[in-house]
């Protein structure tokens, strides 16, 4: 393959990351934000897979073992997440973290 | 020695609070005037003897340029014939003074203190006199200045007075400073000196192992001996008063008679002459040293007698005449003869100290100074009369008063020198105008206070002489100035007037020049005359308002403006000077202090504003801080890095 | 071999087994604060037994379980790997969980959630211990991971709070986002050298040449582990989440888990990288040079450093509330830390790992201290503590020496550390000094608002109308003056003779240095 | 010695600090112990230096000198070393005596009694550890434990703005022994020492270049200068004296103002010679602007502490003058007048300390005619201005003289600004006392009555101290000439 390729695909996870980024920035809402870290975390996923059949691996883990395991941490995170975000719902009835700035300065 | 009279002012000090510490004061002073009379006895049985006792004060590390093997200084006592000379002078006129004060002081507050004072002037005044090196002799010298500060400021109530007393101190303290930079200089002419390291090592001492002074061994005419016999000249100059130091001496008048008398006419004030005395023997004065000597004393005396013209305070008239004979001491040692100074000196003392003591006795009972008030004291105030006209006639210099004979020796050892350089003669003249004025207004003092019938000023108390106290000192003074001049004839006496060893210089100059006497005398009796026509029987002579003489009074009066540039300089130019560094200092300096002050709660806030407690916000800040290491790291680092010249 | 696993982790094995045993024990119905935080505290202090042991503390030989020869190895593929300096680490890890559950022994015993707390906190402990033995990019990752979920609901374990769930949520999101940032970094790097393990990264041979995805992965990692470092501009979230925490959780957030971010840190950019040779040539904006790695990050660490120290200490200047104060305050001490890594020499690593050292005792113990005043009722503004050192002098003079430490007034162990650490700047010369002197000029500043909040304690007196707060004299409990006590105690005896604990250091660092070869 | 008299004399000030801060209203009286004990310790430690051998030549050895590894790492080793050498001695002498002086004048301290004393200690302790340290980090310590209480001295007991003037000095001091310490740390690992123990410093120092030596002893000059203080990093000075508690300022004055000539001394100038030889014409610029601009601003001031506050500015210049002729003559200079000026600024600024409380004011312009109210106070004012002048057979007079000679040798007719600048300052003194003491009474206040003993006590100590030195200064100048410098190698 040729390096346009890898610029290619660096330019797809790296825009993939770029739109996670995005919604972690503009979204108020806390469901739409646990969406766009997701987002972001599958950008990097997707890195591994490709550069694990791109460069193959010389020692250590594989990249499809990484990705497959980074699956798992991802779902952990959501689940974090929701517990927390049930916890805020049901301490002040909203899911706004536009609403949750108590603590400043 | 040196130490006994310490203690003997010190002892003076202690007694401060003991009733009567007056006469414990006056009973030390006794004991001063006879070991001095002692001194002086001994040194005229063995003439030309000197016998030093010293031990080392401190010794100091070296310093490359000229002590590289350290040196010492020493403090101790030396008696020579010319020191014992001095010493007889300051202990007697010393004893009388304080023996004059009993009277004098008796209703003053502040005794105590007054005698204290008085003490510690003649303990270091003494002390001045026989010190053996020039540093024992600046350490006293500037105690005597500290001494003459607190009596000057004896009344320090009167604002005048206060203000006097630190002029004074001032003054002086210029010429001091310029004095220590002559005593480095001295130092260095010496310790670069052949065989100079062991006179380092033994402390600059006047006298040396078996060698008395170190005269000549530097003669020549070096630069460095010039600027070290300037600088002597500048010190002398700020203590005896001289142009253009000379300021502050009329205005000391502000302390008590007595002090006057004994400080700031007899003793203190001499001591700069006492310097330039010894100094042209242990530096020997250059060529170009000798005429600037002569120039400032020549110049001050006129200069200071035409000031005493006018005035109409008898003590300031006295205190002008001081700096004026003060100027002869200064020609006569310019002049090369030295010992002719200190024979000026040695009359000088009595003649000037009996007028002081006479003014300070009219003073007493007539509670003014102001001359114009006074009038007809010859009546109730007899014996003081006597005794003023005794020093006024041994001050125009009439034979065969004191004063005749030195003067006399002054002009002729000015004419002597002048023969060998012309740049002497303008002094000369200056010198021979200021015998006619000095008659002049010494006579008109004297016949504006006595003669006449009555006071000028009715409210005046009804005068009467002062108690035996009083009137002792001015007996015995009187009779010294009649013979004081002639004592010096005695060889045993006149062995005394010689310095190091050298063989006396019997002062008698003047006896062997008729003309110039009798041209001296003739100017003597002229101002006499003037003044007698002017203010004989009371007569007061007013100037017309409109005459020409008018504003040269006014200037006279004013004292050339001189004191008046002092004041405008110290105060317009330095201390205005001060001020606006005082400002920069504020303002400038210290405003960029505040400014960084501001500056860093300004920040702390302003980052805090960034705390909005908005998550996004937070995320933000990290997108932001990723970007900019991306830029960091891929695209300035490397260059940076490169730029360098590489890893 | 499976042997030698095991007992290469028996610490960390032995925290798990005691997260799992609370866990089990809530399962069970058991309610008591005391049984888990025994549980916890024995489970640490046991741990940390072992791990001083494996340090060879002579006197506890017997503990051993890993033998001197297998430690400070040379990089292998494998995951992990055990170095002298990941041991001091773990100590120090262990450490400050050991003072925490100490100090939360004396909350309230019905204490809803207590399980939650000390079983997340010894699961928090696990992920920090499995970091310190990282051999593998992916693998430190994780270890982070775990860290962090456990902090995550840590900050919000009671679940009432309104003010801590906030924090709990802000936490949780920045966190998110740091860590899908360093994982794409690590991607990056995977596919630039074609692997994670750091022997690979260490040999530095990439397989793309590219080193631009290098540069960019470790950029990324930088941003994705200083979060957890709190290095400006990384470090917002931590203001609020230490304020808005529970108190002994900030504790644990301030002087534990924010660790962890240190040798995350000395393990990506010092050891491993100081040897790894030329990336290649970088053509950026048409200007071509050669790229090394670790002169190019110690550029941006340098910079990372000086902004950190100076905002934080000017963050911390005008602030009023006592925990934001010390919030803001550990984020420039993460400053002086991040100096160390950016030097980079063993004297460099030694002294930060000093300061890590001394920050556990000093800030965790100030966040102890915080907690008891709290408990004792008094408000949680600066202005709220006026004159206390009348009513609590014992108390107060503790916290007075956490504070002093913090500032690095001498004798302390604040002093100690910044004192080797500047010198050790100093010592590596080049443009070095000047971390040293930012480092310096930074601690002059901090003095301020310490010295002003020392002033309100002991020289301010308390307003006259203002009522006394109810358990202004109530005892604070024997575990939380213990903990308290430990802290003061370490704080003095090391700022008095730092010598055992640096020397240590010193050897440690100097091997670990070594590794990458 | 075998009985290690300098750590039992640092402890024995540490258990005085420490019992004076719990002692609460008693704190004076053990105050007051510690500081006798302190002096008997200074008496002993004279007395055996009076006996000791002398260093080898060359070699910075020193008196009792104490020394155990403290931290020992493979690249430095930090040990507590101490010892001392005349040079120290004399100003440990100092410590002691203004020590004493300082409780005794502030005996009816009721604003936190306890707190008060124990900072007053606190200070005096760092002092003696200062001049007694010879590791860097030792130093360094005591350095720092001056500059606390010091601040707290100023920010709690202080005048109306005793905040800012806290701070501006705290903000001086501080970022200089910032830089002092980066200085110090060059030094040792620039020059290879491995080790923080003065004479490896010196021995290693010599393998640096000229430039380094240069750039070194600059770092060095800025961080002890700001102590000194020398223009233009002098204006906490003035604040600092005009809003500190008297004892403050006395210690202040008398005390900190010498660790900057101290620490110059020891750490730069007997270290770094060589740089040194590269900047003296800096060091002259500086001491001149240094004499010049504070006795020229003394002159514009009406508050009494700040006069006497730039007065110590000209007489510091003075002390970098002699330092910087750099020659036997001038170092035993300096030293003399560091005693002598912390003799000297100690009485001034208790005499006006006296005055503020007495007469209600510090304000020149406001005082007038305080000598017959209060006689004794007018005395020690005299005394102290007489002597703060330069009088011959007052302290200061010996060490002037000295400093000036040294001057002389090395710069010929430059000694002449220093001399002219004596006459300025005998101006501002002769001028503040024909105000203050003389003159008709202005606003004196009814109640105005003299100082009461503890006063007259504190002051008269140092009055003593004032004549005794200034006539008989060979013991002192015998104890600075015994010091090892003198036998360094090129030392001119």
């Amino acid at each position: 393959m040729t390096d346009l390729s890898v610029a290619s695909f660096l330019f797809l996870s790296g825009a993939l990351l770029a739109i996670g980024l995005f919604g972690i920035l503009t979204r108020r809402n806390f469901i739409l934000l646990l969406i766009a870290v997701e987002i972001a975390m599958n950008a990097a996923i997707l890195n591994f897979v490709y550069f694990a059949a791109f460069a193959g691996t010389s020692q250590g883990l594989s990249g499809q073992a990484i990705a497959v395991v980074l699956v798992g941490l991802a779902a952990t995170e959501i689940a974090v997440g929701l517990a927390i975000v049930l916890a805020l719902n049901r301490q002040r009835g909203s899911i706004n973290v536009g609403e949750a700035t108590t603590l400043k300065l | 020695m040196a130490v006994s009279f310490g203690i003997v002012g010190l002892l003076g000090t202690r007694l401060k609070k003991l009733e009567y510490g007056g006469w414990i004061a006056v009973g030390f002073a006794a004991a001063a005037m006879i070991v001095g009379l002692l001194v002086a006895a001994a040194e005229m049985l063995s003439p030309g003897s000197y016998t030093d006792q010293s031990f080392t004060w401190l010794h100091l590390p070296g310093s490359p340029g000229t002590f590289p093997n350290g040196f010492s200084l020493v403090m101790g006592s030396l008696v020579d014939p010319i020191s014992a000379l001095m010493l007889l002078v300051v202990t007697v006129v010393g004893f009388l003074v304080m023996l004059y004060s009993i009277g004098y002081m008796h209703h003053d507050h502040g005794l105590p203190r007054y005698y204290a004072e008085l003490s510690l002037f003649l303990a270091a005044m003494t002390g001045l006199v026989i010190a053996d090196n020039l540093l024992e002799f600046f350490l006293f010298w500037e105690l005597v200045g500290v001494c003459s500060y607190f009596l000057i400021g004896f009344y320090y109530e009167k604002p005048s007075a206060a203000s006097a007393a630190k002029e004074a101190f001032l003054v002086t303290r210029i010429g001091d400073v310029l004095f220590l930079l002559g005593i480095f200089l001295y130092f260095t002419v010496y310790a670069t000196a052949g065989g100079g390291a062991g006179w380092a090592a033994s402390g600059f001492k006047f006298v040396s192992g078996s060698t008395p002074f170190l005269a000549g061994a530097m003669g020549g005419n070096t630069p460095l001996l010039t600027v070290a016999g300037l600088m002597m000249l500048a010190g002398a100059a700020g203590k005896s008063a001289q142009f253009p130091l000379h300021a502050w001496l009329p205005d000391a008048m502000e302390g008590p008679t007595t002090v006057s008398a004994l400080i700031h006419a007899a003793t203190m004030v001499a001591a700069g002459v006492y310097l330039l005395v010894i100094a042209s023997l242990f530096l020997g004065f250059t060529p170009d040293d000798r005429l600037a000597i002569v120039a400032v004393g020549g110049f001050t005396t006129f200069f200071a007698a035409t000031m005493a013209v006018v005035h109409p305070d008898i003590k300031r008239v006295i205190a002008y005449s001081t700096i004026s004979q003060l100027g002869y001491m200064v020609l006569g040692v310019g002049a090369g003869f030295a010992m002719v100074g200190m024979y000026h000196l040695f009359t000088h003392a009595f003649f000037k100290a009996l007028l002081f003591l006479a003014a300070g006795s009219v003073i007493h009972a007539v509670g003014t100074q102001d001359l114009f008030k006074m009038g007809g004291l010859r009546k109730p105030m007899r014996v003081t009369a006597i005794a003023f006209a005794v020093g006024a006639l041994s001050l125009s210099g009439i034979p065969p008063f004191a004063g005749f004979f030195s003067k006399d020796d002054v002009l002729s050892s000015v004419y002597t020198a002048a023969q060998s350089n012309p740049a002497y003669w303008p002094f000369l003249i200056l010198a021979y105008a200021t015998v006619f004025l000095t008659a002049y207004y010494i006579f008109r003092a004297w016949f504006l206070a006595f003669s006449g019938d009555k006071s000028r000023d009715p409210t005046l108390p009804a005068a009467h002489e002062g108690p035996w106290t009083m009137q002792v000192p001015l007996y015995v003074l009187s009779a010294l100035a009649i013979v004081a001049g002639v004592l010096p004839f005695t060889p045993s006496f006149g062995s005394l007037f010689s310095l190091g060893g050298a063989t006396s210089v019997p002062p008698t100059y003047g006896t062997t020049d008729l003309v110039l006497s009798s041209v001296s005398v003739g100017l003597g009796l002229g101002g006499i005359l003037l003044a007698r026509a002017l203010w004989g029987n009371g007569r007061v002579y007013v100037l017309a308002p409109d005459s020409a003489l008018q504003p040269m009074r006014t200037i006279l009066l004013e004292r050339y403006y001189i004191k008046a540039g002092y004041d405008w300089v110290g105060l317009r130019i330095v201390y205005g000077g001060s001020r606006v560094a005082d400002f920069f200092e504020r303002y400038v300096i210290d405003g960029t202090i505040h400014g960084f002050e501001r500056l860093g709660t300004k920040l702390s806030n302003g980052l805090r504003e960034g705390q909005t407690g908005l998550v996004s916000d937070y995320a933000s800040y990290v997108v932001a801080g990723v970007i900019g290491l991306l830029i960091l790291l891929l695209f300035v680092a490397p260059l940076i890095i490169a730029s360098l010249g590489g890893p | 071999m499976d042997t030698t696993i095991l007992a290469t982790f028996t610490p960390e094995l032995i925290v798990l087994g005691a997260a799992l045993l609370v866990f089990l024990l809530d399962v069970l119905g058991v309610r008591k604060l005391e049984t888990f935080g025994a549980v916890a505290v024995s489970a640490t202090a046991i741990a940390l037994l072992a791990v001083v042991a494996d340090l060879g503390f002579a006197p506890l030989a017997v503990l051993r379980t890993i033998p001197a020869s297998s430690i400070d190895l040379p990089l292998g593929p494998s995951l992990y790997v055990v170095t002298s300096l990941g041991l001091v680490f773990q100590a120090i890890f262990l450490t400050s969980a050991l003072l925490v559950s100490l100090a939360s022994l004396s909350r309230p015993s019905d204490e809803k959630g207590s399980a939650v707390f000390f079983g997340l906190l010894l699961m928090a402990t696990v992920g920090m211990l499995f970091a310190a033995v990282a051999s593998d990019l992916i693998f430190l990752l994780l270890a982070v991971e775990i860290t962090g979920i456990s902090t995550y609901l840590l900050v919000g374990y009671t679940r009432k709070d309104a003010r801590s769930l906030e924090a709990a949520m802000k936490f949780y999101i920045v966190g998110a986002l740091s860590s899908s940032l360093s994982f794409f970094g690590a991607s990056l790097l995977f596919g630039a050298y074609g692997g994670t393990s750091f022997s690979v990264l260490a040999r530095g041979t990439s397989v793309i040449g590219y080193p631009a995805l290098a540069l960019a992965g470790y950029a990324l990692l930088l941003a994705g582990l200083g979060f957890k470092l709190t290095l400006v501009p990384f470090h917002a979230w931590a203001v609020d989440v230490y304020d808005g925490a529970p108190d002994d959780v900030s504790a644990f957030l301030a002087g534990g888990s924010k660790k962890i971010g240190v040798f995350a840190f000395f393990l990506l950019f010092t050891g491993p990288v100081l040897l790894a040779p030329a990336l290649g040539v970088w053509c950026p904006a048409g200007h071509c040079s050669t790229v090394t790695l670790r002169p190019t990050l110690e550029l941006a660490l340098g910079v990372l450093a000086v902004l950190t120290m100076t905002i934080g200490n000017l963050l911390a200047l005008q602030q009023k509330e006592v925990k934001r104060l010390l919030a803001y305050s550990s984020i420039s001490q993460a400053g002086y830390m991040l100096i160390g890594v950016a030097v980079g020499t063993a004297p460099a690593l030694a002294g930060a790992t000093l300061q890590v050292f001394a920050h556990v005792f000093m800030k965790a113990g100030a966040f102890l201290v915080v907690a008891a005043v709290l408990g004792l009722g008094v408000g949680p503004r600066v202005e709220d503590w006026k004159g206390l050192a009348r009513q609590r002098p014992y108390l107060m003079l503790a916290f007075a020496l956490m504070l002093l430490s913090l500032a690095g007034i001498p004798l302390t162990i604040g002093f100690v550390s910044k004192f080797v650490l500047f010198s050790a700047a100093v010592q590596a010369e080049g443009w070095f000094v000047w971390l040293a002197v930012a480092g310096l000029l930074n601690s002059a500043l901090s003095v301020f608002y310490y010295a002003r909040f020392l002033k309100t304690i002991y020289l301010d007196s308390p307003p006259p109308d203002a009522p006394a707060p109810p358990r202004l004299f109530a005892p604070i409990g024997y575990g939380r003056s213990a903990a308290i006590a430990i802290a003061v105690v370490a704080i003095v005896a090391f700022g008095i003779d730092p010598q055992p604990v640096l020397s240590g250091m010193q050897a440690a660092a100097t091997h670990f240095v070594a590794i990458g070869a | 010695m075998t009985l290690p008299l300098l750590s039992v004399t640092l402890a024995t000030l540490l258990i005085g600090t420490v019992l004076t801060f719990v002692a609460k209203e008693k704190a004076r009286y053990v105050a007051l112990a510690t500081s006798v004990v302190f002096l008997l310790e200074v008496a002993a430690l004279l007395a055996a230096y009076t006996v000791w051998p002398g260093p080898v030549n060359g070699s910075p050895g020193y008196a009792n000198l104490e020394s155990y590894s403290w931290i020992h790492l493979s690249w430095l080793s930090i040990n507590y070393t101490v010892g001392v050498d005349g040079i120290s001695l004399v100003m440990i002498l100092l410590t002691a005596f203004l020590q004493i002086a300082t409780v005794v004048y502030s005996w009816e301290e009721t604003k936190e009694p306890g707190a008060f004393f124990g900072l007053l200690m606190l200070t005096c302790l760092g002092c003696f550890g200062v001049f007694i340290a010879l590791d860097v980090l030792l130093f360094f310590l005591f350095w720092e434990a001056v500059l606390i209480p010091m601040f707290f001295l100023i920010g709690f007991w202080g005048g109306p703005r005793r905040r800012y003037a806290a701070l501006k000095f705290f903000v001086y001091t501080h970022v200089a022994s910032i830089v002092m310490l980066v200085g110090l740390l060059a030094l040792v690992f620039y020059s290879g020492a491995k080790s923080f123990d003065f004479s490896a410093i010196y021995v290693a120092a010599h393998g640096l270049s000229p430039t380094v030596q240069t750039f070194l002893f600059l770092a060095l000059f800025f961080g002890f200068g700001v102590k000194f203080p020398i223009v233009p990093f002098h204006t906490w000075l003035p604040d600092a004296h005009v809003e500190a508690p008297t004892a403050g300022s006395v210690l202040l004055a008398g005390l900190l103002l010498k660790l900057g000539a101290y620490g110059l001394i020891r750490w730069a100038v007997e270290i770094l010679p060589i740089g040194m030889s590269h900047l003296t014409p800096l060091l002259y610029v500086v001491a001149f602007a240094s004499i010049v601009w504070g006795s020229v601003i003394a002159l514009a001031q009406r508050d009494l502490k700040r006069l006497i506050a730039y007065s110590s500015i000209n007489h510091m210049g003075i002390v970098l003058l002699a330092i910087a002729v750099y020659s036997q003559l001038g170092l035993l200079a300096a030293v003399l007048l560091m005693f002598a000026h912390g003799v000297v600024s100690a009485l001034l600024f208790m005499a006006s300390g006296s005055v503020h409380h007495t007469f209600g004011t510090r304000d020149i312009s406001k005082l007038g005619g305080i000598t017959p109210v209060a006689p004794i106070l007018a005395t020690m004012l005299m005394v102290g201005s007489l002597a703060s002048l330069g009088l011959p057979a007052l302290i200061s007079f010996p060490a002037e003289f000295t400093a000036l000679l040294a001057t002389w040798d090395r710069l010929a007719y430059w000694v002449l600004i220093p001399l002219v600048l004596l006459v300025v300052t005998a101006a501002f003194y002769l001028w503040m006392m024909q105000r203050v003491l003389f003159g008709p009474q202005r606003n004196i206040p009814e109640k105005a009555h003299d100082i009461p003993w503890f006063e007259t006590a504190a002051m008269g100590i140092l009055v003593a101290l004032v004549i005794v030195y200034g006539i008989l200064p060979g013991f002192l100048v015998n104890v600075i000439v015994n010091s090892p410098v003198y036998g360094f190698p090129g030392f001119p």
